[in-house]
């Protein structure tokens, strides 16, 4: 279905499109059964960042906070971007893997089963 | 206890809301000033309307009149809908005893067929124009910009209907409810020669595109030559013709028309100071109008009331938009 | 000569139906050119039925009355100090919420109907346009100086329009409207006279004015009962438009049917706000949300869809799916309140004890389940000192722009991931709803601006979100923002009521 | 059949007008609420300008329901003589 304008040629200004962000991608994560974060954490990151860097960096300021972070078996998490699930491999970038402007990262922990055991 | 802590410790945190703080400075604020200015929403819109995506939602761009700041236009009688309606609610109380008092008494009867027939075929009509002022007073609220301005062309749009109603409501008093003079005035409009360059005038003003300009065309070129030939001319002649109780129902209007010009000409004013680009804009619309409106009105002044009329209602007009600051 | 008797419909026929007239020297097209584009057909304009025949004379007679009565009240509000009556400090975010996130609402129907009521070609659509555009105004203006007297006593209540146009949490109403301000006027109307204002608006209004009753809000549940009476008639034209659009054209059927069911959607979404104000910040709580629902939009819903069926319309698609989330929206909304309390025009809080047993009762499938840990975890941490908060920003829906926290029907501890590409763009949502919206409708809702994209951008200043919060946003950072426990605005109730 | 409401305000009027309905709706329902009254009814409901008159003993007006009105549920169909409140099915 399309937008059924006045007139023809209606085109809608993309406003957050990539070239807005000086090479940047917007990259959502979002931890399964973790609802101790109200929705995924949205992030300005640079497609080239290597996986290694971002497991390593990024997870812990986004993640560190909650009290199962320290003990996820991270060879057992299993990791989707957009839905589909893909192996890390450390040394690839974020593109390189899959990620795409505005893609979403998600990471589930078999047994973490949040605070209480609750999802949360 | 209870007086100690009102008298002590209440103190107000502040006095208004920030931005009437930034525009009037910090100090308790008027209800006409909270309820007026920089209600409109300016920023960030979202999607571009499906039926004119040339412009935002709120848009200075919709007339080519700029202003520094729209809320200038402030209203000097102070209206915003609280007041509005109340200061209405008082005149319509007179008219509701006015309009009761003619029809109780009678008084249709003690008018002769001549004046009866003048109204019908010259004010009866009316309510046409009315009803296009309320449509190009609503499309300047929907259109225009600011709540000081865009409210007070709504009050006026509703005003016009309000209008049109009373002056259905005097063919109703002559025909005795049965609607038939309404009819007979409707015919008038639609085929007779003398209201055809009225008709045309109004119909041409629904489809200008700028907002301001269908301003000018209505609000001050058709209205004020429209008020002066009715509401001070033909009530001259309606006192002269032993039609003088018609004017318990035209007391409304007369009224009205004080109250509107007095904002009317205060918008000119400052429109018209803002810069001198506004001013010659302005010009432009009004000669193009003002001859238009001479053309559309003189056939119903000239057989309403005689040569002369007409003249006389365009330097009316003319005196009011040299106050205004125009063509001089 | 005999005066004969008019009927009430005879006579507004006349004074109101007649004036308008067919063009001779213009294209009627030309002044009412938007009638066509949305594929409504309309046969006969004469077919509209006027819902109340007021005429102005009426209108001025009683709108004056009723604004007479409420300016009063207001004034003897003002002058007796009447928020000391309220039942707790923490009401008043009620308000802060309303004025910034509803009152702006108003007024962009003001303009909305404003618009519709200079655009359609029947004389009597456009007058009950017009009179409701006006009665908008009112709201806009009645609640203002409702919320007048709070803001001289209160933080958080300085600057609603600067604010609605700005705030993370305020593009969700403000985007909503102007989805419905930017459609076709056929659109419009069924958005907000019918879905909004007749299904809706009853929850928003009815147990919200209730509430402020039960907690000594006397100015605000005077204007909600007072501007509920301008409500009524335009309910009633909600109703009355989409009965005469079905009547029309049978055509008409299916092009109504995907707006009430995007709308009914919309609404849904933007509610999830009211649902917080029920369940969290009414200190005495009037009922649960759910209740509310299953009174409002179920029963009430149900016998205005039984009624439409004879025209071919269905209850709007997903609204089972509402029932589901009726137990679970207002703490997930609450929870991402709480969290991102740093960033909100209002405080913030975590319920009681006495009020989490409320929340058990009221929802006793899933509160202690799903939502009690969070609020124990967050106590141990407050009680800690490491107040938790959302540690960056959230994902948005790309259509209702609320943060992503719904979650699937069958596991409440699983976000719901939607998603579209257009035009080799990526686009995220919250639920199957609004991505079939975007997917209906893709060159609007690409245009969506998203907050939290716009602060990425560097749009909205910054780059240190206190920056953004002061200078873009113009909160008074500290006061504004801050928890209720610290706040300026319990430190001052406390003095002014002399606890300590 | 679906029920139908109507809420008014807790105003003296509205009070007359309860009572109205009720005398001529013998299967109407009045709810007590907070600051407003909710007369509720299977199928229809109506109020009538002669019953009203008679209760508050003066002239009354039915557009005069306005002052008083909080919300109702159903069509609607207003005359000078009543306010007919009506579901179809």
């Amino acid at each position: 279905m399309a937008v059924k304008p006045l007139h023809e040629g209606y085109i809608g200004e993309v406003k957050d499109r990539v070239e807005n962000y000086g090479g940047n991608y917007i990259v959502h994560i979002g931890w399964d059964h973790h609802m101790l974060y109200a929705a995924p954490q949205a992030l300005v990151l640079s497609p080239d960042l290597p996986f290694a860097e971002f497991l390593h960096k990024v997870m812990p300021e986004s993640f560190g906070a909650h009290p199962d972070f320290a003990t996820i078996d991270w060879p057992s998490v299993q990791w989707k971007v957009d839905g589909t699930a893909f192996e890390p491999v450390p040394e690839k970038t974020l593109k390189e893997l899959g990620v795409g402007h505005k893609s979403v990262i998600r990471f589930d922990t078999p047994g973490a089963m949040g605070i209480g055991n609750a999802g949360v | 206890m209870s007086i100690e802590i009102k008298t002590t410790a209440l103190q107000p945190v502040r006095n208004t809301f920030a931005n009437i703080e930034r525009r009037f400075g910090d100090k308790p604020a008027s209800r006409y000033e909270e309820a007026s200015y920089d209600l409109q929403p300016s920023a960030n819109f979202h999607y571009r309307p499906l039926w004119q995506p040339q412009y935002e939602l709120n848009d200075v761009r919709r007339t080519a009149i700029v202003m520094q700041d729209w809320y200038d236009l402030r209203d000097p009688r102070q209206y915003y809908y609280g007041s509005y309606v109340q200061a209405r609610a008082k005149m319509q109380e007179t008219a509701e005893s006015n309009y009761g008092f003619f029809e109780q008494r009678d008084l249709v009867s003690h008018l002769t067929d001549e004046v009866k027939a003048q109204l019908v075929r010259y004010v009866l009509p009316l309510r046409h124009v009315e009803h296009t002022a309320n449509l190009n007073n609503v499309n300047a609220s929907a259109y225009g910009y600011g709540t000081a301005l865009t409210q007070a062309f709504m009050f006026a749009g509703m005003d016009r209907l309000g209008i049109a109603q009373y002056l259905s409501r005097i063919g109703l008093v002559l025909d005795g409810n049965t609607g038939t003079s309404l009819a007979e005035a409707k015919g008038y409009w639609m085929d007779e020669p003398v209201w055809q360059g009225v008709r045309a005038y109004c119909e041409e003003t629904l489809v200008v595109a700028d907002w301001f300009e269908v301003v000018v065309a209505q609000n001050v070129v058709c209205d004020n030559l429209m008020c002066d030939l009715y509401y001070s001319q033909f009530d001259q002649w309606l006192n002269q013709n032993q039609g003088q109780d018609v004017g318990l129902l035209t007391e409304f209007m007369r009224v009205w028309y004080k109250d509107i010009s007095r904002w009317l000409d205060s918008v000119l004013k400052t429109v018209v100071a803002e810069s001198p680009e506004n001013k010659a804009l302005l010009e432009t619309w009004v000669t193009h109008w003002r001859e238009k409106g001479a053309l559309a009105w003189t056939p119903v002044a000239d057989a309403m009331l005689g040569a002369g009329a007409m003249a006389q209602s365009l330097a009316v007009l003319d005196a009011r938009l040299e106050r205004a600051g125009l063509f001089k | 000569m005999t005066t004969k008797k008019l009927n009430i419909k005879d006579k507004y026929r006349l004074l109101t139906r007649d004036l308008d007239w067919d063009f001779s020297y213009q294209d009627r097209k030309e002044a009412f050119p938007y009638e066509e584009f949305e594929g409504i057909k309309i046969v006969d304009w004469d077919k509209w039925e006027d819902p109340f025949r007021m005429t102005m004379d009426s209108y001025w007679k009683y709108q004056a009355e009723k604004e007479k009565k409420l300016y009063a009240i207001f004034d003897a509000f003002a002058q007796n100090n009447g928020h000391l009556n309220i039942s707790d400090p923490r009401y008043v975010n009620v308000v802060k919420l309303f004025l910034t996130a509803v009152t702006p609402l108003e007024y962009q129907a003001y303009q909305g109907f404003a618009h519709v009521g200079r655009q359609f070609g029947g004389v009597g659509a456009r007058v009950a346009s017009q009179m409701q555009s006006i009665d908008e105004l009112r709201h806009v203006q009645t609640q203002v100086h409702a919320m007048s007297h709070y803001n001289k006593f209160f933080d958080g209540l300085h600057s609603p329009a600067h604010m609605h146009d700005r705030v993370w949490y305020l593009s969700v109403p403000k985007s909503f409207f102007e989805d419905a301000r930017a459609a076709g006027p056929f659109e419009f109307l069924v958005a907000v006279s019918f879905s909004f204002e007749y299904v809706l608006t009853s929850l928003l209004f009815v147990p919200f004015m209730s509430g402020a009753a039960y907690n000594g809000d006397m100015a605000t549940v005077t204007f909600g009962f007072s501007a509920q009476s301008d409500e009524a008639r335009h309910m009633t034209l909600g109703l009355e438009v989409i009965k005469f659009i079905l009547e029309q054209h049978e055509d008409n059927v299916p092009i109504v049917q995907k707006w009430i069911d995007k709308w009914f959607w919309r609404g849904n979404r933007l509610l999830s706000i009211v649902s917080t104000m029920m369940d969290y910040m009414l200190p005495n709580k009037v009922m649960s949300w759910q209740e509310a629902w299953e009174v409002y939009f179920e029963e009430g819903g149900g016998a205005l869809f039984k009624d439409l069926a004879r025209y071919g319309i269905k209850p709007p698609k997903y609204s089972e799916q509402s029932k589901i989330e009726k137990q679970h929206i207002s703490h997930q909304l609450w929870w991402t309140f709480y969290t991102h309390g740093f960033a909100t025009a209002f405080q913030t809080w975590i319920p009681t004890d006495k009020e989490m047993d409320w929340l058990s009762e009221k929802y006793p499938e899933t509160f202690d389940k799903y939502y009690r840990p969070r609020w124990e975890h967050a106590r141990q941490l407050e009680e800690k000192g490491e107040r938790f908060f959302f540690p960056g920003l959230p994902m948005l829906c790309q259509t209702c722009q609320i943060p992503a926290v719904f979650t699937e029907q069958d596991d409440p501890t699983m976000t719901t991931y939607r998603a579209s590409d257009y035009k080799g763009e990526h686009y995220n949502f919250c639920s199957d709803g609004c991505k079939d919206i975007f997917d209906d409708e893709p060159e609007k809702f690409v245009q969506a601006w998203l907050p939290v994209h716009q602060i990425f951008q560097g749009n909205c200043g910054g780059p240190e979100v206190s920056d953004i919060l002061a200078d873009y946003y113009q909160f008074n950072v500290g006061a504004d923002n801050a928890d209720m426990k610290n706040s300026d605005d319990m430190k001052r109730w406390k003095q002014w009521k002399g606890v300590a | 059949m679906s029920k139908v409401y109507i809420a008014l305000q807790d105003t003296d009027d509205a009070r007359y007008i309860i009572a109205a309905l009720e005398e001529d709706n013998p299967q109407a329902v009045v709810i007590h609420q907070p600051a407003m009254t909710r007369v509720e009814c299977e199928g229809a409901l109506m109020l009538k300008r002669a019953t009203v008159e008679e209760k508050l003993g003066r002239d009354w007006d039915v557009q005069e329901l306005q002052l008083s009105l909080i919300s109702l549920a159903g069509n609607v169909d207003e005359d000078e003589e009543y306010f007919h409140l009506f579901w179809k099915s």
